[in-house]
Formats: C-alpha cells, structure tokens, sequence
C-alpha cells in the first residue's frame, strides 16, 4: 500500500465520502420520483427527501420513558457504520485511500452490524412493533448473507480477489468477457439489494401496516434528528447497493488508481449516469411487481442462494475442473 | 521454559490441596482464587515467551516408569498455554467475587485449581499415558465442578451424561493412541512421532481421534453434554469449561491428526468439514430456540466448535493437496478463533453469571430491562455479544474473516468432495454468522432492553466489583484483538511453521497494521483503521448533528404505532423473536410444530399458542441406546433370582460345552 | 502287574458307571438311597482292590470310609429324613427320566471321547479309568441338575465324589487321598447337616424361592 | 536384608511365621471370651503375620516339597497380609458397633474372630504351597470358613447366601479336585510315582513332557473349578449373595483376597499349561470368561438396590478384566492383569469398609434410602467417590494405569477385543455412577449420626492406590516385569 498514501487518494477518498453521502438522498428521491410517474402522479419533488431531512432535524426528539442510552446513541453508530461501508465501495474511482481496509466481506460485516444496532435498538422501548421489525429483520439477514457469500465466492473466483478496487480493475479491462455465471450472480445481487434496503417486493418502504412493515417498525419509535440519522443510513445503504452492483458488474468508467484527476472526473459523470439509471430501472421494477407475504420472503432469498451456488458451479465447469 | 510451566502446574495442585480443608473461611478462599489466578497469569505469560522460543522437554520419573511423565512444550503447546493462561486468570479474577455468592463453596474451590493443573498437563503432555490422565483428571475434575449445586433439579443427570461422555472420548483416544503406540508400547509422543505406521492405521486413528476429541470439544452430535453441564455449573467453572477445555480438546485434535500422524488425506478433511458445517448451524439454531442463558451460550459453545473446525477441515484439505498457503491461513484462522471463543464466551459466561446472581433467575422469559440496573454488565456483554456475533471492528469478526478468506482462497480442490464441500462450508459459515448475530441481538434485547418482565428483573442488582473488573477486561480485550490481530497472527506463526512448515505474511511489517492473509492486492482488511473510520464519521456525524439539529428531547409515553401498552406482557418475547427463524429453519431440523388455541368469542379463557421441538440428535441417538441398555439389563437380572439348581445347571453346561470344545480341537 | 488285576479293576469301575445309570433311573427317593449304598459299596469294593494291587494299605481306609460312611451311615441318616419330612414319594425330575438317561448316556460318550487321544506314553489302563471316572463326574452333576429334591441332589453330588475317589484311588501312588477322602466325607455331612439345619424340604431352592417372593425387591 | 536376617533370631522362619501365627491366632481367639481383647489380639496377629510376609520379602527360604516362596506368590502373600491386617483393624471398629445394635452376640464374635483367623491361613497356605494336593485342600479350607462366617447372622438371606455359596462352593471344589487328580495322573508317567509328581516346582520342571490331553483335560476342570471360586461368570452366583449378606469385613475379605487366592491357583495351572506347547493354549478360555464376565457385571449392575450386592457384582466385572488382561498375556498384559489385581484388591477393600460405615449409619444396604452423603458425613461420602472413581479406572488412581495397559496392549493386537472391552468398562461405569450419584449426592436420606470408627484403613488403602496411579516405585515394577515374564 506504499502508493495508497499519497495525497490525491486522501482527496479522492473524502470527496468519495461527501458524495455518498450529498447523493444519497438524491437517489431515493429519484426512486420516488419515478414510481409517483409511473403512478401518473406528480409526485414529490426529487430534493423531497432533502427537505425531510431538515425538517426532522429541527424537530425535537420524543423519547419513550424506558428508552436507555443504547436506544440514543443508536442512530449516530447506524449512520456512521454505514457511511463507512458506503465509503468503501468504489464509485468513481478504485484504489482510494482506505480501500484497502476492507474488502467486500467487511462490507457485509459493517452493514451486518449496523443491522445489529438498529435491531438491537428496535427492541430496546419493548414495544411489540420493534419486535416484530427485528425478529423479521434478522430472519431477512440470515437468509441474504449467505447469498452474499456465494455472490462474492463467484466474483472471486473469477476476479481472483474479495478487494473490490482489484475486482472492479479486472473487471474494467475486459478479459472476463460475458459469463453465466456474473448474469446469475447479478441477479442474485438484485435480490439482496432489495430485500437488505427493505425495498418492494420484501418490504414496503411507505407502508405502516403493521403487518406488512419490516424495517419500518424496528424505527417506529425513533423521531425528529435520530429518525433523520435512521432514514439517511438507509437511503447510504440503497446507494451502497447501487454502487456495488456498478462497480463489480459494470465497472466501465472507473478511474483506475494513479491516473489523473480528469479520468476521476469522468468516472464521476458516468457514475452519476449510473446511478441515474438504477434508480429509473428500481423504480420501474418496484412498481411493477407487488409485496409478497413476509413467509414467501425466504424462497425469494433462497432462490438468490441459488442462483449463486449455481453461478459458483457453472465456474468449475466453465474452467473444466 | 518448561520448568517453570511445570512449577505452575505443582502450584496449582497445591493450592488445590490446600483449599480443601480451607476451603471454609471466605478470606481464604479469595486468597486460592487470587493465587491461582496469578499462576495462571504466569502461564500466559510462559505461553506467550515460549510461543517463538524453540521446544524445551523434560521427564519425570513418575507414571509408567520406564516411560517415565514425559512433558514438552513447543509452539503449539504454549499457544493453547496462552488460552488456559487467559481464560483461567479471567475466571480467578471473577471468581474472587462471584465465589462469595457460592452456597457451597467446598464442593467448588479445590476442584479450580485442579481443573487447570490437569488441563494444563493435558497441554504439556508428551506420552499416551501422560495426556490421557491429565484428559480424564481434566474430566473427572470438572464433573465435580458440574456436580457442585447437586441439589439442583437436573443436575445430577447432567453431570451423569457430561462424565460419562467424558470417559467415552477418553477410552476412544485410549484406543486412538494405542493404535499409534503399537503392542510393544512405545507411548512417548516421540517414539510414536518416529514409528511408520500404515495408512489403514493412521484412517482408524483419525476416525477415534475425532470421536474422542470430538465428544469433549462438543462437535455434533456428541454435543449433547454441553447444553447440560454448563448451566449446571457455577458460573466461572461453565466459563473454564466452555471457554478452555472444550480448546483443550481441539488441541488434542490438532496434536494428533497434524502432528503425531502423517499429512491427513482429503476425505478425512471433508469428514471435518461436513462435521464442522453442521455442528456449526445445528449448534447456532439450538442456541436461537434457547431461553435459558446458559444453555443458549453452551448452544453456541458448540456453534463456535463448529467454526473451528471449519478451519481445521480446510486447513487438512489444503495441506492434503500440497497448498501450504491455504492451509497456513486457514490453521492460524482456526487457532485465532480458539482464542477469541475463549475472550468471549468467558465473558458472556460471566455475564450470565451476573445476572443469574443480580436477579436468581437464567430464564429470559423473566428478565428484561436489566440495562437500567446493572450498567456495567450490560455493556460488557454488549461487546461479548459483538464480538461472537463476528461483526467488525471486534475479534469475532477478525478469525472468521479469516476463515472465509481461506475459503474464497482457493474453493476449487481436485477432488470432487471438497469442490462442493467448501464452498458450502462458506454458505454455511455465513448463515452461522448471522444467525449468530440473531440470536445474540435476541439475547441482548430480550434480556438487558426493553421493559422487566418479572419481579426477579424488577429488583435485580449489579454484581460486585471483581466480577464487573473480570467482564471489562475481557471485553477490552475484544477490542484489542479485534484492533490488533498482526500481534496474534505473528504470535501462531512459529505453530503453523512446526505443524505445517510455513507462515501467513509478517503482519506487523505492514506499516499500517493492517491484516493481509496472502497479498494486499486479494484482500485486507485493517481493523484499527476501519475503527478509527467509524470514529471519525461518528464525530462528524454527531458535530453535524449538534451544529445543525436542534436538541431539544422529550420524554412520553411509547408511540407503539398508537397503541401503546403498559403491561410489559405485551412485549415481544424470546419465543415470538426466534418465531421467524423457527418457522424457516426449525421445522426442518427440530420438526417444531405450533399448536394454537384460540377461544372463541365470549370464551373467558386465555388463548395459548404451544410450541413443540425435537432434539432429534437426542431422540434419535442417545434415548433409544438408554433404551436399549435398561432392557438389557431387565431381561438379564432375571439371573439375579435363579434357584441353585439352575446355576449348578449354569456350571455342569459349561463343563460339558468346554469338553465338547476340547473333543473337537483335537 | 497281570492284566487280570486291571480287568478286575475295570469291571469294577464299570459297575459303578452301571450304578450311576441306575441312580438315574430311579424316580423314587427310598430306592434311590439303595441304589447310593450300592454305588458306595461298589466304590470301597473298588478302591480296596486298587489298595490290594497297588499294596497301599491306607488305601483300606478310604475304602472303609466309604464303607461305613457312604454306604452305611449317610443312606441311613437321609432314609430317616426323606421319612420324617414325608416326601418318599414320587421325585419331580425336571426332564423325563428317557431324556436324563440319553444326556447320560451322551457324557460317558463324551468322556471317551475326550480321553481317546491320550497319548500312549500314559499306561492304557489310564484311559479306560479316567474315562470311567470322568462319566461318573459328569453324570453326578446332571444328577444335581435334573432333580429337583434336595436329597437327591445330595445323592447325585456324593456319585459325583465316588468318581472322583475313584479317579484319586485309580492313579497309582497319588498321595493325599486319604485325606482328600476324609474332607469329603466332611463337606458330606455338612451338606446333610445343613439340609437337616435348615428344613430344606422340598429342594435346595426353597430357600431361595420362598424367600425371593418377599425379598424381591430389597435383595437386588 | 542382611542385616535383617542378621536381627532376626536363628529359630524364626518367617514362611512357618505366616502359617503358624494365624493357626495359633485362630485356637487362642476361639477360647477369649472378652470381645475387646480377641478384636485386639485379631490385630495383633494380622499384624505379625504381615511382618512375616515382609521378612519373607528380603530372605526367602528354598522351595519346600510343601511349601513354597517365589517371586510369583510373594506378591498375592504380601498383598494378602496386608489387606488381612487392614480389614482385621476396619472389623475391630466395626465388629464393637454390630455388637452395639445386637446383631451379634459374643458368642459369635468368639467364632467370628477364629474363622478370621483361620481363613487367613487358609489362604496362606494355599499361597505358599508347593504341592496342588496341599494347595486344593487350603483353598477348600478358605471356603469353607467364609461360608461360616456369611451364615454368621443367622437371618434367612445370611443362611441362604452361605448356603448356596456352599454348595455351589463344594461343586467347584470337586471340580478342581479332579482337575488335579488329572494333572497328577499327567505326570506320573514322567516324574514317577508319590509326593514329586504333585509339587510345583517338579511339575513346572517337566512341563513339557507331560502328556498334553490330559492336560487339556485337567485345565478345563481347574478353570471351572477355581473360576467358581474366582467369580467369574457363569460360576459367579455365589459371589453377589455372600458379599451381600455377609459381615462388611468379610466382603472386604472376599473380594479383596478369597478371589485372589483362587486366581493365584488358577495362574499356576496356567504358568503349567503354557509351559507344554501341545496343549491348548488357555489364553483365549480366559479371554473368553473374561469379557463375558464383564460385560455381564456391566449389564447386572443396572438393576441393583443394595449397595454391597452392586459392589460384589463390581467385583465380578474386575476378576473379568483380570483374568482378560492375563488371557492376553504377553509382557504389557500380565504385567497390568498383575496391577489390576492389586489395585483392586486394595480399592475393592477400602470400598467395601467405606460401605460398611455407610451401612451402619443408615442402618439399611438399600441405596434408595441413603443419599446426600457429601452433605452429611463429608469424610466419608468423598471416600466413597474416590474409591468408586479409583474402581472406575479414572485417574490418579492406580487403577487406571492398569487399564490404560490392558486396553493399548490389546487394541494394538486385537481390535474387536479391545471395543468390546471398552464398551463393557464404560457399561459398567455408567451404572456405578448412577448409584453413586444418588448415594453421595442429591437430597439427604435416611439417618445422619456421626460414625464411629476410624477410617484410616480406608484412607491408608486409597492412598496407596492414589500413589500407585502416579508413581509406581521402579523396583516395584521391574518385579512385576520379571513376574510377568514367568507367566508367559
């Protein structure tokens, strides 16, 4: 890591950080933006998440009478952990400063423990909702981290890294060609995406129906700036998603470690494009598919499982062993 | 260094024998525990010195005389030294304090001490019939320790099934090891290090060593003494014995499948993996359908075998195939958690003993809301939880990443058997993982948040102070190692040299201490960096916060979607938390069923909703051969009450029958 | 030595294998106690020829042991028992007397056999003897098996004991025989004391059985 | 040693010292009336025949054409000393409480102290005898005076129990008697005619021309004839009932000597057996008996309520092992059948003066209705755990060493052997420990008075085996070795 020190990487890695975390909110909105579209209504504008966030923040906080200091220190860890893990992922550029403190499996051990504090924060009033939002939370986590690993266990093999800046290289130039194997475990990032961001069809981010809401009952009591920290962790965690997906399926535009700031620049626009574009395609996709019932939740993360034991198969085949 | 060692050894026997007459006056008592927590702080410290320094022996001329006790201590040795040292010093230190509370305490202080001198014996050993009387000495030691509440319900039975497990891994590696000896007897480690013996020989000798080790390490399905012994125990002891000794049965592993036989053949490292995979869920699932503290932690004891054998399976897949990298990795990942399991499952195990003191009561079902008053437990246990549910920055997570770079190293082996078997040990490490990290968010949250459930939560109380000390320093010690694993990583280099001849990467050369098992450029990962990450954002965060955000805070009544509720009957309990998980996994492995009872309307009574779980290991296994012996021995004490004439009958058959035999011989 | 003297020692040792049967044969106590007296008889008859072959003249006295004791004293005392007790009637033999005297029949084949590959280095009288002996042993041990009466399984166990002596007499010179005698004849009259002592009316086992109801569960 | 023989008087022949002390012993004990002075004297005499044995250990006299010291019967004549001196100290105590509570009366304790007495030379006789004539009658007169001694309480089970002992007793005898009538007819042809052909040493001399049929003959008959005395099963039925019904101290005595002596028989004839090499070879008979014996103690122990019956059946399992591990033979094997026997004559011993005290305190042998032990009498309960995890084979008791030898040795010669082995000491602790666990611990039962008697016996006995599991003395061992190799 002698090369990691140098200046640029530290800028790259803050601007890389700021970024996530001004865009974040930003790509939700845009989430909402479409589905209101394709539900011929005008919907919110697309800074409306930006303006909830302030709003909560300058409300004042209501705390249940048996809430501890967990249940307030929570929502800082959350946000910040997740940021972290955010940080991590290359966007624009592989190779940044802290890179190399962590690969993918850090990854899912940060979101891992963000998830740990909110459940653990979700039972802390005793309220039945914050339980059935934990128990259900980590039910979904149980069944998509092994997903995760198969999907990583494939990108490994092929990428022969977990470093995601080494991945995302190999990737960029080209030699991998088109696989089964990267399609199947595309497809079963997808499903850990949606269901790790609570999105449709596992949960529904808008809905209050106590039945139906997974993430939104672990969060019900929190208000005001913990409920702001809470909500801007999970708009990081969908831009996580969505960058991870960019930067190991399609990595093209990324400015590789060492070379000028104008290729960082670059990177910057096409990764914006990307997001623009996952967050069109998630719109349309959540809106074309409905909620399913929270105990077909796990044949849907299982079939995910699958699709990455399979990809994992298919790559001893392919590689004739 | 092993005179020293040896010394520590005498010492602790003394302080045994010491206590069972002083056992009586509390002052004195304090005193053993306190003497044999600096003995065992002096092992760790010899552990540690000895780690690099090459192997020193020495011979006594006790036991079998012309043998002799032989001892030596080489690097791997002095590693598990370290782990009894550590682990045995926390539980001293603890038990300085939660000793007080002991009713009985006779029945429990000498048997520490010993409990330690035999495990450490066990470690030091260097002949068959050295190790396998320090293993049964080890045994019979901690019986009595699981014996000490023996007016319990239940008890008794336990320690029934603990001992005679016991007894049967020891007879196994009885056999395992006279295998090895041969008939002339050459019992000395050496000699059997020396002889050649056939391949057959070394199958049959791997096959009893992982019956033998297996049983008392916990692996399934000969686990089924630890969810009954450990909460049976007194606290400190349930932490020696999860936290330690099952170690010190995996080191009986270690030693004789990587050391006393030759390189180990792949289908015995898929053997271990399948083993190790499936004890690891199995064990974790328990642990999530557990109510009791105790009996959970014992649960997840076994789960963390099970991870530990993953990485020893590897380790043997990887050296069965000449990858030296590999199986470096995967040993020290293996090693590494060892040590880990032990940090934190002392702790926990301390923990429970806390609450099981501050509020009388094990069962989760009655506690709650214990965050409130007893502060220092809660947050100690918060990081023990951490920490074993394998999240960064804590040393959980740090061995278990290991182990799954291990697997992501090279999952594709010649053979077909470990091609599906490790990467299905990676899935398998994953769910583990996370249903780790399930069942500790329910064992925190249903114990230490939320509202009281009982009067037994209601006027609980902290515990005193040497106890919290012990919990805090464990729990700091999650974080060092999870912030500083180079140290220990450099620390086993000189064990994986000696078993498999190689070592990871030089750790603490990389400048910023970060982790890199075999280049930078497959995969890091830097703890202390990501701390300090998470630290930095956190600052900012909060700066941000009280900058921008307004601070103003109410207290009120619990939103709860509208309907709020005081009873706090109307939590969620243990049960509705497993209840998802249940319904996913349980119904495969436990054939849970749920009956409900729902009255109908103008029905006074209360609706019910019943579970039913198997433990099919138990069902299937170990009843029907209870079964089966009692049967036996029904139909044969008939013989109790024959008439003379009869047993004459017995004589003049076996006369006869012994003559016809001679007629036909010749 | 002329071979009559062995002829004559063997007809004698076949008498008593004779005597053995015919104790197998008898269902009835009275006539079984004859048939002892008789087998005794044939015993010291046996003996004080091997003692007059053998010129060992305290070999005469374990022949008038048996004599006076077995044949004489000990069919007396158990008469007066069987009688007092009142049980001179039919014995309950636990397999009918056929199948006893087939398993009889079968042991003495099996002593021969078992003695046949006796080498020839031992005279070969010793064959023929101890084959003899050796049947009466084992049919006196299935005497005590197959009945059920406490007298006659003291019957069949004093046969047991004249083959033995009969065994001891037959091997030339063997010292201690006497003694050996004398000892018997003491376990004997201990065992006729005892069933005398103890009222053991019906069989060895009522002491037993009778007992066992009660102290079942205590006696484990 | 010399110096010794130099201390010691010129008349003093210390072989006669071990006979004639009892023998006298037994005459005087049965004429003193005071119960004191006779346990006192019991003692005394036990005790100087223990130091007799000792002296026999440094100056030896050569074989006799009766008697006879060898490296061989001086281990079973130490031990038998020994364990007869302890047991006659554990009785003193024991013999004043039955008095106490009339179980007894001085009339009996009169006799009980000759019989005492007069078993032990009995067994001392049949230990040192160079002649197997001489040998059986010893034997015949060991038996006969413990079946006394078990009818001594004149209850119903006490005469029953002596009684089948008895008979079965006099039906192995005659067995044996045989047995050595055919050994004699064996070797007449080759030594000659009269006393030479019925002395060991002669016999074991000549071995090898013996006519081996015979000889096959004769080791069936002393095999089933002392294995009833030895206990193993199928001959076993006395065993359980005369320990069980018997004073405590001849329990002690039974199992941790009578059982002994007959192996010891048994033995010699085997030394014999092997020494000719056409006969059959008796290794696997005894084998056989061995894990039979075992295996079926093992399954017999589960059903049992009476606490002294359950040790007795203990007992059989270890004869089974014993005579397991010399069925083995072999160097590694004998030496450890020779341990085992040791250790548990010791253990067994010490056990069964533990159960006494046990008894006498609860006045009742049903286990249902003692418990709590270590909470009530915690001397006592934690002797009685060491003694049954010292029986058990745990460590550090000698026992173990013992068994870890035979297990190896046979595992790495016979595997099938050697699991059936295990799977029968594990049946067997398996039950031991259940009794235990409901006797030493849980829920105190029955009465709780204080004891009075001394348990040194107990602890000089334990501590012996506890030292013997962590150092067995060199010496010690190498005569074992030597031993060993003359059993073959």
């Amino acid at each position: 890591m002698s090369e990691a020190a140098s200046p640029w990487l530290l800028l790259a890695q803050l601007c890389q950080m700021t970024i996530v975390m001004a865009l974040a909110p930003l790509l939700t909105g845009l989430v909402r933006k479409v589905k209101a579209r394709l539900q011929r209504r005008v919907g919110p504008p697309l800074v409306q998440p930006y303006l909830d966030l302030r709003r909560l923040m300058l409300k004042e906080v209501v705390l249940a009478e048996n809430a501890s200091w967990l249940f307030r220190i929570m929502p800082y860890l959350i946000l910040s952990i997740t940021w972290v893990a955010a940080a991590l992922v290359p966007t624009f550029a592989t190779g940044l400063m802290f890179s190399w403190s962590g690969d993918l499996i850090v990854i899912a051990g940060l979101l891992g423990a963000a998830r740990f504090a909110q459940a653990l924060a979700g039972l802390d009033v005793g309220t039945s909702f914050g339980g059935i939002g934990s128990s259900r939370e980590v039910m979904f986590a149980s069944l998509a981290e092994p997903a995760i690993i198969m999907i990583i266990l494939c990108v490994a093999l092929i990428a022969g890294s977990t470093q995601l800046s080494t991945i995302a290289d190999h990737m960029a130039n080209g030699e991998v060609g088109l696989r089964v194997s990267l399609a199947l475990a595309l497809v079963g990032l997808i499903i850990v995406a949606l269901a790790e961001n609570a999105r449709i069809p596992v949960d529904n981010p808008a809905t209050h129906l106590e039945l139906t809401m997974v993430h939104e009952a672990m969060v019900l009591e929190y208000s005001g700036r913990h409920l702001a920290m809470i909500d801007l962790a999970a708009f990081l965690k969908l831009l996580l998603y969505v960058s991870l997906i960019g930067c190991i399926f399609f990595p093209f535009g990324i400015a590789q470690s060492g070379s000028g700031p104008e290729f960082y620049l670059l990177g910057l626009l096409i990764y914006l494009m990307k997001l623009g574009v996952c967050g069109v395609l998630l719109g349309v996709l959540e809106m074309s598919i409905a909620k399913m019932r929270v105990f077909r939740v796990p044949n849907f993360l299982g079939g995910a499982f699958m699709l990455g034991l399979l990809g994992v198969l298919l790559l001893y085949v392919s590689r004739g062993m | 260094m092993i005179e020293p060692s040896a010394y520590c050894v005498a010492a602790l026997l003394a302080l045994a024998a010491l206590s069972v007459s002083m056992a009586r006056f509390g002052l004195v008592r304090a005193l053993i525990y306190a003497a044999s927590g600096l003995v065992c702080l002096a092992l760790l410290g010899i552990g540690i010195a000895s780690l690099g320094a090459g192997v020193s022996q020495m011979r006594l001329p006790l036991g079998l005389p012309w043998i002799g006790v032989n001892f030596r201590l080489d690097s791997l040795a002095a590693a598990f030294l370290v782990l009894i040292g550590l682990g045995g010093a926390g539980a001293n230190l603890y038990a300085i304090g939660y000793g007080r509370h002991e009713p009985d305490p006779g029945r429990i202080v000498p048997f520490i001490p010993a409990f330690l001198a035999s495990m450490t014996l066990v470690v030091l050993a260097d002949d068959a019939f050295t190790f396998l009387f320090a293993w049964e000495l080890m045994s019979l030691s901690s019986w009595a320790l699981v014996m000490a509440h023996h007016r319990e319900e239940g008890n008794a039975r336990a320690a029934f099934v603990y001992l005679i497990m016991a007894v049967f891994s020891g007879l196994t590696l009885l056999l395992a090891l006279g295998m090895l000896a041969g008939p002339s007897g050459g019992f000395t480690f050496a000699a059997i290090r020396a002889a050649h013996v056939p391949p057959a020989t070394v199958a049959m000798v791997f096959v009893l060593a992982t019956i033998g080790a297996g049983s008392k390490a916990g692996l399934v399905p000969l686990h089924v003494w630890l969810p009954l012994a450990h909460p049976a125990a007194p606290s400190h002891a349930s932490a020696l014995m999860s936290g330690v000794m099952t170690k010190v049965a995996i080191y009986g592993f270690i030693r004789i499948v990587f050391d006393l036989t030759g390189p180990p053949t792949w289908w015995s490292a898929a053997i271990i993996l399948l083993l190790g995979g499936i004890t690891a869920v199995m064990g974790v699932l328990h642990a999530l359908m557990e109510r009791d503290l105790k009996r959970l932690l014992a649960y997840s004891t076994v789960e963390n075998i099970g991870i530990i054998f993953i990485g020893i399976g590897l380790a043997m897949a990887f050296q069965s195939n000449g990858f030296m990298a590999g199986a470096v990795l995967a040993l020290t990942a293996a090693l590494f958690h060892a040590l880990n399991h032990t940090v934190f499952k002392s702790l926990l195990f301390f923990g429970a003993g806390a609450v099981l003191h501050g509020t009388g009561t094990r069962d989760m079902g009655r506690l709650g809301g214990l965050i409130n008053r007893m502060k220092w437990t809660q947050f100690a246990m918060l990081a023990g939880c951490v920490a074993i549910s394998a999240l960064p920055p804590l040393n959980g997570f740090v061995s278990e990443w290991m182990t799954f770079q291990a697997i992501l190293l090279r999952p594709e082996m010649p053979q077909w058997g470990l091609k599906i078997m490790i990467p299905v040990d990676g899935a398998l490490l994953a769910l583990t993982a996370t249903l780790a990290a399930a069942c500790f968010v329910r064992m925190h949250g249903i114990t230490f948040l939320g509202r009281a459930r009982g009067e037994a939560a209601r006027t609980a109380h902290e515990t005193d102070a040497c106890s919290i000390a012990a919990m805090l320093i464990f729990a700091a010690l999650c974080v060092l190692l999870g912030l500083l694993p180079g140290f220990v990583i450099d620390g086993l280099a000189p064990v994986t040299v000696s078993l498999l001849g190689g070592h990871m990467p030089t750790q603490l050369g990389d400048r910023w201490l970060s982790l890199v098992p075999v280049s930078a450029s497959r995969s890091s990962y830097n703890g202390l960096l990501v701390f300090l990450f998470i630290t930095a954002s956190t600052l900012i965060v909060v700066f941000l916060v009280h900058r921008f955000a307004s601070s103003a805070k109410r207290r009120s009544a619990a939103w709860d979607c509208g309907f709020p509720d005081p009873r706090p009957e109307t939590q969620y309990t243990a049960e509705s938390f497993e209840q998802p998980i249940r319904r996913v996994f349980g119904s495969l492995v436990f054939q849970t069923r749920e009956v409900v009872d729902m009255p109908s309307p103008g029905d006074m009574r209360p609706a019910r909703i019943t579970r039913f779980a198997h433990d099919l290991v138990w069902e299937g296994l170990y009843l029907p051969l209870a079964a089966y012996v009692g049967s036996t021995a029904d139909r044969m004490n008939v013989l109790q009450f024959l008439t003379i004439r009869r047993y004459l009958g017995f004589v003049f058959v076996a006369l006869v029958l012994l003559l016809l035999g001679l007629a036909l011989w010749q | 030595m002329h071979g009559i003297d062995f002829d004559i020692a063997h007809m004698l040792a076949g008498l008593l294998v004779l005597m053995s049967f015919l104790m197998l044969y008898q269902v009835r106590l009275l006539p079984l106690l004859n048939v002892l007296a008789a087998h005794a008889f044939v015993l010291s008859l046996s003996v004080s020829w091997q003692a007059y072959i053998q010129h060992a003249p305290h070999l005469f006295i374990t022949a008038g042991i048996a004599l006076v004791f077995k044949a004489i004293i000990v069919p007396m005392v158990l008469r007066r028992m069987v009688v007092r007790m009142g049980i001179h009637r039919e014995i309950e033999t636990v397999v009918s007397i056929g199948l006893t005297m087939l398993a009889g029949l079968g042991l003495v084949a099996l002593s021969l056999e078992v003695m046949l590959p006796l080498t020839a280095g031992a005279e070969p009288v010793v064959r023929e003897d101890i084959a003899l002996a050796l049947s009466v042993v084992l049919i006196g041990l299935l005497m005590m098996v197959t009945r059920r009466n406490a007298v006659s399984q003291v019957v069949g166990f004093m046969s047991l004991e004249n083959g033995i002596n009969l065994a001891a007499t037959g091997a030339r010179g063997m010292p201690l025989v006497v003694e050996i005698s004398v000892a018997f004849s003491v376990l004997i009259a201990f065992i006729v004391i005892g069933i005398f002592l103890f009222r053991i009316r019906e069989r060895f086992d009522t002491v037993d059985v009778g007992v066992m109801d009660e102290f079942r569960g205590g006696r484990q | 040693m010399n110096i010794l023989s130099d201390l010691l008087p010129g008349w003093f022949d210390p072989l006669l010292g071990i006979l004639i002390i009892p023998l006298a012993a037994a005459v005087i004990l049965a004429m003193v009336p005071n119960y004191r002075i006779s346990a006192a004297l019991n003692v005394a005499a036990a005790f100087g025949s223990l130091g007799c044995a000792v002296t026999l250990l440094f100056e030896r006299p050569p074989p006799h054409a009766f008697l006879l010291v060898d490296d061989f019967n001086i281990v079973f004549i130490l031990l038998n000393t020994f364990v007869g001196f302890t047991t006659s100290a554990f009785s003193a105590s024991y013999i004043a409480h039955e008095l106490e509570i009339g179980r007894l009366t001085a009339w009996h304790l009169r006799f009980y102290h000759a019989m005492f007495q007069l078993m032990l030379f009995g067994m001392n006789l049949a230990l040192v005898a160079n002649n197997i004539g001489l040998m059986w009658v010893a034997v015949e007169l060991a038996t006969l005076t413990t079946v006394l001694m078990v009818g001594i309480y004149r209850t119903h089970e006490a005469l029953e129990a002596a009684w089948k002992y008895f008979i079965l007793g006099s039906v192995g005898i005659a067995l044996a008697l045989f047995g050595t009538i055919l050994v004699y007819l064996a070797a007449r042809p080759v030594i000659g005619e009269g006393m030479d052909a019925m002395v060991w040493t002669t016999l074991v001399d000549h071995a090898r021309g013996l006519d081996p049929s015979l000889l096959n003959v004769a080791f069936v008959f002393l095999l089933l004839g002392y294995g009833t005395k030895v206990g193993l099963a199928p001959l076993h039925a006395w065993l359980p009932d005369a320990h069980a019904e018997g004073p405590t101290p001849i329990s002690a005595v039974l199992s941790g000597l009578l059982l002994n002596v007959a192996l010891y028989a048994l033995l010699r004839f085997k030394i014999l057996i092997a020494a000719n090499a056409s006969a059959i070879a008796p290794g696997p008979l005894l084998i056989g008996l061995g894990l039979l014996s075992l295996i079926f103690a093992g399954f017999m122990l589960y059903r049992r309520r009476d606490i002294k019956r359950m040790f007795a059946y203990s007992s059989i399992e270890h004869m089974g092992i014993i005579v397991f591990a010399f069925g083995m033979a072999g160097p590694l094997g004998n030496l450890a059948g020779l341990l085992q026997m040791t250790m548990h004559s010791l253990t067994k011993s010490a056990i069964f003066f533990t159960v006494g005290h046990v008894a006498q305190v609860k006045g009742t042998q049903r286990m249902a209705d003692m418990g709590g032990l270590t909470t009530t009498h915690p001397l006592l309960g934690w002797l009685l755990v060491a003694g049954v995890a010292a029986i058990a084979g745990l460590p550090p008791f000698g026992v173990f060493t013992s068994e870890f030898l035979i297990v190896t040795t046979t595992f790495a010669r016979e595997p099938i052997l050697a699991v059936l082995f295990i799977l029968g000491l594990l049946l067997a602790f398996g039950a031991l420990l259940l009794r235990l666990t409901d006797v030493a611990f849980g829920e105190v039962k029955g009465p709780v008075g204080p004891v009075h008697a001394s348990y040194l016996p107990v602890i000089a006995h334990l501590s012996l085996v506890l030292v013997a599991g962590i150092w067995l003395p060199p010496p010690l061992v190498v005569w074992f070795q030597h031993v060993a190799a003359l059993l073959g």
